[in-house]
């Protein structure tokens, strides 16, 4: 339970998937502008990095270490992680059409959203039980959308702002983002795991 | 007509109530003063060194940005002269000059001119350049505290060139020792080591009692703040003394006072409303008493009011007035 | 003792100067006829009134100019006796195109008047005549937003009006007409008040006067405590701005507050201004038509700040040669008070029944604008009697997202000034919140 | 001259990212001195842009990846791994050859079997195919230069998601012929490694005061090896860093854009746009109101 | 047998199990979707993605819709009229009609102008204005610091909203570039005065005034602007292609002018015929 515990504070905290593993960049910089669709694709990347955590764990253990063929790992998981997200879109399209409505423009985007496949990768390389497994995958989404949500807060009041032109955009998003790093540094040390 | 004085015609308030954003920063300056007296009195000419290098840097880089961003001239607000002298108070006295300029070009062109200028910025600049020198030069910051001029051979503490943070953080100095009376007292002046503006609690109380009667702030995010750092560390006292520094030794120990009444209270990057004002001192006094008992680092009050910085814009977005004849939330 | 303290404090509100040592102690004076007045149609709230008089017509004092058209207008009639020499387009005080009849007079008084009903009489009048007399009469509201009395005085039936408040408070700076008014001429104002509570049946009616008008509040109480008026109460409210303001003084009175978007009624309440008051007694007792008012002359920028009764329709140079004329640092000229007064590009426009003051101010009381960042001080939050938040407002305003101004109660603002008064880096909050309301109006409702 | 030319390729730049240019095409137009003819021209060009194939050499395919549309300085792609493994000019450059590898692969195989695969199914045949060149370098560089393999570490399997090799997939090898889908790749994958290249030496001087190109068998001290400043081998210096390179970029773009009189615009972040995988609706992100 | 098959394939058994596990991973991902995919299907009309991907993607609003998916919706489900994206012009709306197997007829193209030549030099102002730089914000204050009522303010309102940054303000008055516009008629709700319209590229001649008031009033404030001479509506009898609306000429923009003269006839020169002023 200890474990567990301070596994949620390093993946959400210290160890930030965005802010100090640089992992899911892309939508952090992409969909940070409202907070609206901020919260959508944290809702999003929640549900599929947890599910993603235990079905990549279990395919692990029980097909590619069996079968001793570990290297296998990256096509294995890149298939299931997208099979996965398509599913759910299917799914969520056929009997949640209010959740698809608000999510499905993020789905597909997650396919490619490194932060899924890092974290399975993360996981297993920690040796990381089932229940952990679950666990870290859910935390470091959090993590994820904690990262995401403070940041949009900031862009919001960013591009009320008047940077100089060279810096409008990507580039002050960049320089607000090593900020935000900067401040979640402050953590370090919280937990070691 | 032409020659004729055309009248002003603007929008209604027709009158102002004279307030500037000049006169504001004019009182935090003035505020400062007795910290940066207690700075001269503990630490010598290196105090007065390290904020004269901050503060001209800091103008300096001030004008520069704005002349290479063909923007309109804003030194004459003074906000960079109160972040250089934050900036310098946030420094050790044997800092090295070279890297107080660092820091100032941190704080005044990355973490302020390049998201607009005063008012645009969304983190404390200061601390923006503090925590850029705290976390690239660790040593310079952390390392060489003896005093250059003030060494009382009485005083342990100040002997001992450390803080007593960091002489918590490494156990070096029992817990008893540095909860007695006599070291309290001397924290509460000042006569122990630290970054230049955060040793005399005194001091910063008294510019904080001056802020407060100008009507410059308001008691909300310091008495949230230090009232959280005094519940959080009576609560662990409480639980087991002998591990836990006293709450007394948890208020004047570190930049806790210097951050609660200059840095959290920065208007710029602190919620604008009352309640928001709470949740934010709140939030940093919790995270202080995390960061310093269970983080890497020594002490937490620049951080916790860096990431709380962070959340302004969420808690402004949360924590608004309820609007006059609206029932429930707006 | 029929002196009652305001009990509940409003947030907000400012201090500003009041400098009303100017005008206070100046006897209300009597502007002679001016040779040429302009009577705007647009007098009030509400759909413009439509002339009934054409060019060269020659019109008697007190004679109808122009008709109310529609249930939210009121008639305007002549102020003096002349002839009628064009109707022309012209700029009010707002700066907004009105229609102006302008009308030489000739000084005669041919009045032409239905009759006088003594005093004592109108006791005797139902409810529905005093309230056609006071529409008839061209009675609207005189504390400046111009509402018609009569459409005040008709509430729906289903919200019954219990509690009766005449605003002299006269919050804003340099302005001292109502308290002139109330000074000068008590019996009218008391006797207003009674024939309003006959209207509405009301029992309970306070009188609202800032303590900054001790004189005032003395003066009133005693001669209530002397007629042995009991149902009338003199409250007295702390000095500060906006107390003036509909929705603040009901709370600060009684406690209620009005519904965002609601009215007084909706509370029971119903508000009325001091110089109203005075209208409706001229209206019903004399059945004089509201032709002229108590206006403010005041500012550092006129030679002698006077109390000046002026017919509708004076131009406002007229009124600043009257008092002396102007000095030669004159840098905004206003109509109203400082803080929600407009105003004017010159001299040409001319007062109507809701101009309250005409203030000449200098460069050193006015305030400049500049569009500089918002430092986020929270000053502007704290000043807000609406408890809304103007530095965000006004940032959405600026980034032209007016739909989050919207969600976040723009249309609650009252535009007092209380946000751009205390506002360090000098925003023009008002201005923002006034486009984004004209913007969010012109917008088709969903 | 060179200024129309330089339009017309940011013209093709558009057209091959399928975005809408609007914006660009207007600064063009205004600020260039062109005859009407051409400008008639550019804006048929401009209405017709979604249907017409764009012809290209080579040697065009070749050099654009390096600069003007370079994969990170200016198409914003791939920022996970230009973030995380640019604390030195080493494991930039060893991250930009194994993405190089990975991207002539792929490039060349999706290529070839343009035609083959379904419409339908063509995201995940991609990405098997990437995955596969993925593990193969994985195996390579763990065998060859383990020290390399284990500071990338988890990245390494992370170049599956690299945007920039499904972005290529999806938006050019798709379809184009296998030997200008050759062009494309070493340029994008040479562009790639030379933004990680400078990148990860800047943050190496400054942030640990030394140049390392092979272990510490080549290694040069420079005078900051004494005091670096940290802070840019932590994560935070790998946003500044990079955010203030884009920044200079684009202020010597604007500089460059004025002297021609002409008005540049940064590149901006515009939802999901940045990354060309077709995923239906993320290519035209819907308008928040 | 089985024996000598092992040992042949015994250094072969990684590859074998590799490929045999990848096989069955990715057979079963896509059996699972292709079984989700059936099962779970919800028909969406092909068509909408289509005639999306047609239109140009500027998300203007011009058509009336939320943006270019909204009205793609709205052209395949509601059967909207399909000339309405203005940017697409009369190409899309043939492809358009192409691709749904439909008639339509094209709209005219149309540029917007800005009427009003009350440049910093021509027209006066009444006051100093003291406030927001903005048109709609400057209006409401005093009716505006133009001395004209009707004139141009000059705080670029228009130019902020326009798409295309195909408005530009020239000397305190804004100008449109008609090869940049798109007829999305952003700056006309924009103008608080009124002064842009949407008018046919093809008619070249335009009388740049706006002001309602009589002769002698325009001429105390402006150098520029119409004074009513009618001289214009004189030269163009015949065509009838000008007319007076009160004391303001003004173009019947569904006729084209013939006789330029009234260019070079008109005293204040408010009159102008892009294709000789640009």
């Amino acid at each position: 339970m200890v474990k567990l515990i301070l596994i949620v504070i390093s993946a959400v905290l210290v160890n930030n998937f965005v802010l100090s593993r640089f992992l899911g960049i892309c939508p952090f910089l992409g969909v940070s502008k409202k907070t609206s669709t901020a919260l959508g694709m944290s809702g999003a990347v929640v549900f599929v990095m947890t599910l993603a955590a235990a079905v990549t764990w279990l395919v692990q253990t029980y097909v590619l270490k069996p079968l001793d063929i570990g290297y296998m790992q990256t096509i294995a998981f890149i298939l299931i992680i997208a099979s996965l997200v398509q599913l759910v879109e299917i799914i969520l399209k056929k009997f949640l059409p209010s959740l698809h409505a608000a999510l499905g423009i993020f789905l597909p985007l997650i396919t490619t959203n490194c932060a899924v496949l890092g974290m399975a990768v993360l996981a297993i390389q920690k040796n990381f039980t089932f229940v952990e497994t679950v666990v870290f995958g859910f935390a470091s989404s959090l993590g994820f959308a904690l990262a995401l949500v403070l940041f949009t807060g900031l862009r919001e009041k960013i591009d009320r702002s008047n940077p100089p032109k060279a810096f409008k955009g990507v580039a002050i998003a960049l320089i607000t983002a090593a900020l935000l790093s900067m401040a979640f540094m402050g953590f370090s040390g919280l937990v070691k795991i | 007509m032409s020659e004729e004085q055309l009248y002003s015609v603007s929008s209604s308030p027709h009158v102002h109530s004279g307030a500037s954003i000049h006169g504001i920063m004019r009182d935090v300056v003035i505020a400062m003063v007795p910290t940066f007296i207690a700075a001269i009195i503990f630490f010598g000419l290196n105090a007065l060194i390290l904020t004269a290098t901050c503060v001209i840097s800091c103008v300096f880089f001030e004008y520069l940005s704005r002349r290479i961003m063909k923007r309109n001239n804003t030194i004459n607000d003074l906000s960079a002269v109160i972040t250089g002298v934050l900036l310098a108070f946030n420094l050790p006295p044997t800092f090295p000059i070279w890297m107080a300029v660092v820091g100032s070009f941190v704080a005044i062109v990355i973490a302020k001119q390049l998201f607009g200028g005063l008012g645009y910025n969304p983190f404390n600049p200061a601390l923006a350049g503090r925590l850029f020198l705290f976390l690239s030069f660790a040593f310079a910051m952390s390392g060489d505290w003896t005093p250059w001029s003030y060494i009382n051979t009485e005083n342990i503490v100040a002997t001992t060139s450390a803080t007593p943070l960091g002489m918590l953080q490494e156990s070096t100095g029992s817990i008893a020792f540095l909860s007695n009376n006599s070291n309290i007292m001397n924290m509460f002046l000042g006569k122990v080591n630290g970054c230049i503006g955060e040793v005399s609690a005194l001091a910063l109380i008294l510019g904080g009692l001056y802020l407060l009667w100008r009507k410059v702030i308001t008691w909300h995010i310091p008495v949230a703040y230090i009232g959280t750092v005094a519940v959080f560390a009576t609560i662990l006292y409480m639980i087991d003394p002998s591990t836990n520094a006293s709450p007394l030794f948890h208020l004047f120990s570190g930049g806790l006072m210097l951050g609660a009444i200059f840095m959290a209270t920065d208007m710029v990057t602190s919620p604008t409303d009352r309640s928001g004002m709470l949740v934010f001192g709140i939030g940093c006094g919790l995270l202080t008493m995390i960061i310093r008992k269970w983080g890497a680092y020594p002490e937490g009050v620049s951080f916790s009011i860096f990431i709380m910085n962070a959340t302004t814009p969420l808690i402004n977005r949360v924590c608004k007035p309820r609007v006059f004849g609206v029932k429930g939330k707006a | 003792m029929n002196i009652l303290k305001a009990k509940f404090k409003i947030h907000g509100g400012v201090h500003p100067k009041y400098r009303k040592e100017l005008a206070r102690d100046e006897e209300t004076k009597r502007l002679p006829l001016p040779d040429i007045l302009r009577i705007s149609t647009t007098q009030h709230l509400g759909a413009p009134s439509k002339p009934v008089v054409k060019k060269g017509d020659y019109v008697k004092k007190y004679q109808l100019l122009a008709e109310a058209a529609g249930f939210i207008s009121a008639p305007v009639h002549s102020p003096a006796s002349g002839t009628i020499k064009d109707i022309v387009t012209g700029t009010g005080a707002s700066g907004a195109p009105v229609t102006e009849i302008i009308l030489e007079t000739n000084n005669t008084s041919d009045a032409e008047l239905t009759g006088v009903y003594p005093t004592d009489e109108w006791q005797k009048l139902s409810p529905e005549t005093i309230l056609n007399r006071i529409r008839e009469a061209g009675v609207v509201g005189a504390g400046g937003a111009g509402f018609p009395t009569y459409v005040k005085l008709s509430p729906p039936p289903d919200k019954k009006i219990e509690t009766l408040i005449i605003n002299g408070a006269e919050c804003e700076p340099y302005l001292t007409a109502d308290y002139r008014l109330m000074l000068e001429h008590p019996e009218c104002l008391i006797a207003g008040i009674q024939i309003i509570c006959k209207v509405l049946n009301v029992t309970e009616a306070y009188i609202a006067i800032e303590d900054n008008k001790p004189e005032a509040i003395e003066l009133l109480s005693k001669y209530l405590e002397d007629k042995k008026i009991e149902n009338i109460k003199v409250s007295t409210l702390p000095t500060y701005y906006p107390q003036g303001a509909e929705k603040q003084q009901i709370y600060s009175i009684t406690g209620r507050e009005v519904p965002s978007g609601g009215l007084p009624a909706d509370v029971g309440v119903l508000v009325e201004n001091t110089g109203t008051t005075v209208a409706i007694y001229n209206a019903v007792i004399k059945d004089l038509p509201f032709i002229e008012r108590t206006t403010t002359v005041s500012g550092y920028g006129i030679e002698t700040p006077s109390n000046v009764i002026a017919p509708i329709g004076t131009p406002y140079q007229e009124l600043i040669d009257f008092c002396g004329g102007a000095k030669d640092d004159v840098k905004k000229i206003i109509s109203g008070g400082p803080m929600m007064g407009f105003a004017q590009a010159t001299a040409e426009t001319t007062t109507t029944k809701t101009t309250s003051g005409l203030l000449l101010l200098t460069a050193k009381e006015i305030s400049q604008f500049e569009s500089s960042p918002c430092i986020s001080c929270g000053r502007c939050i704290a000043a807000c009697p609406m408890n809304l938040m103007p530095a965000e407002l006004s940032q959405f305003c600026e980034a032209e997202d007016f739909e989050s101004a919207a969600a976040n109660r723009v249309m609650d603002c009252m535009e007092c000034g209380c946000c751009a008064f205390s506002c360090p880096a000098h925003r023009p909050l008002v201005q923002h919140f006034r486009t984004a309301k004209a913007f969010l109006r012109a917008q088709p409702k969903k | 001259m060179t200024a129309s030319k330089n339009n017309t390729c940011k013209l093709e730049a558009c057209v091959t990212q399928g975005s809408t240019c609007f914006q660009l095409v207007a600064c063009h137009l205004r600020a260039s001195s062109a005859s009407p003819a051409r400008r008639e021209r550019s804006l048929r060009y401009l209405k017709t842009y979604g249907k017409r194939k764009v012809k290209m050499n080579f040697y065009i395919e070749l050099v654009k990846g390096l600069w003007k549309e370079n994969p990170i300085f200016r198409l914003m792609l791939g920022m996970c791994p230009t973030l995380a493994v640019t604390t030195s000019l080493q494991n930039g450059l060893g991250m930009g050859v194994a993405t190089l590898f990975v991207l002539i692969g792929s490039n060349i195989v999706i290529s070839m079997l343009r035609n083959v695969i379904p419409d339908k199914v063509r995201i995940p045949c991609y990405i098997v195919v990437i995955a596969t060149f993925v593990t193969v370098i994985d195996l390579c560089m763990a065998a060859f230069t383990p020290e390399l393999h284990k500071s990338l570490g988890i990245f390494i399997p992370l170049i599956v998601v690299n945007c920039i090799i499904l972005g290529r997939a999806e938006a050019f090898a798709s379809k184009n012929r296998v030997f200008v889908s050759i062009a494309d790749a070493i340029g994008m994958g040479l562009g790639f490694t030379l933004s990680l290249a400078i990148l990860g030496s800047l943050r190496e001087v400054l942030g640990a005061g030394t140049i390392t190109l092979w272990g510490s068998g080549l290694q040069v001290k420079t005078f900051l090896s004494k005091n670096p400043a940290v802070l840019l081998l932590l994560p935070p210096g790998g946003f500044m860093s990079l955010g203030l390179i884009l920044g200079f970029i684009n202020y010597m773009q604007d500089l460059k854009a004025k002297r021609l009189g002409k008005t540049y615009e940064p590149p901006v972040l515009n939802g999901c746009r940045h990354c060309i995988i077709a995923c239906g609706q993320s290519t035209k992100p819907k308008e928040d109101k | 047998m089985i024996e000598t098959v092992l040992t042949i394939i015994e250094p072969y058994l990684p590859i074998i199990k590799t490929v045999f596990a990848i096989t069955c991973i990715g057979f079963g991902c896509s059996f699972a979707l292709a079984i989700a995919a059936k099962f779970f299907e919800v028909k969406d009309d092909p068509r909408i993605g289509e005639v999306n991907e047609l239109l140009p993607g500027a998300n203007c609003g011009a058509c009336g819709y939320a943006g270019c998916m909204d009205y793609a919706k709205a052209v395949v489900m509601d059967d909207a009229e399909l000339n309405r994206c203005a940017p697409g012009g009369a190409d899309l709306t043939a492809t358009l009609a192409e691709y749904l197997g439909k008639t339509a007829e094209a709209a005219e193209k149309q540029v917007a102008i800005v009427l009003c030549m009350g440049t910093n030099d021509a027209a006066k102002c009444r006051f100093e204005y003291n406030g927001i730089a903005d048109c709609r914000a400057a209006h409401l204050v005093g009716g505006g610091d133009k001395a004209c009522t009707y004139g141009c303010l000059g705080y670029s309102s228009c130019a902020t909203v326009c798409p295309t940054q195909a408005i530009e303000m020239v000397d305190g008055v804004a100008k449109v570039h008609p090869e940049l516009c798109i007829s999305c008629g952003k700056c006309v709700t924009a103008c608080p005065r009124n002064l842009i319209k949407l008018v046919p590229e093809k008619n070249t001649v335009h009388i740049l005034c706006s002001s309602n008031d009589k002769g002698p009033i325009v001429r105390k404030v402006c150098t520029k602007g119409c004074i009513g001479c009618t001289m214009c509506v004189k030269l163009t009898k015949e065509e009838e292609s000008v007319f007076m609306d009160g004391f303001l000429a003004k173009i019947d923009y569904s006729k084209e002018v013939q006789n330029k003269v009234i260019v070079e006839k008109c005293p204040p020169k408010c009159i102008i015929d892009t294709t000789i002023n640009n």
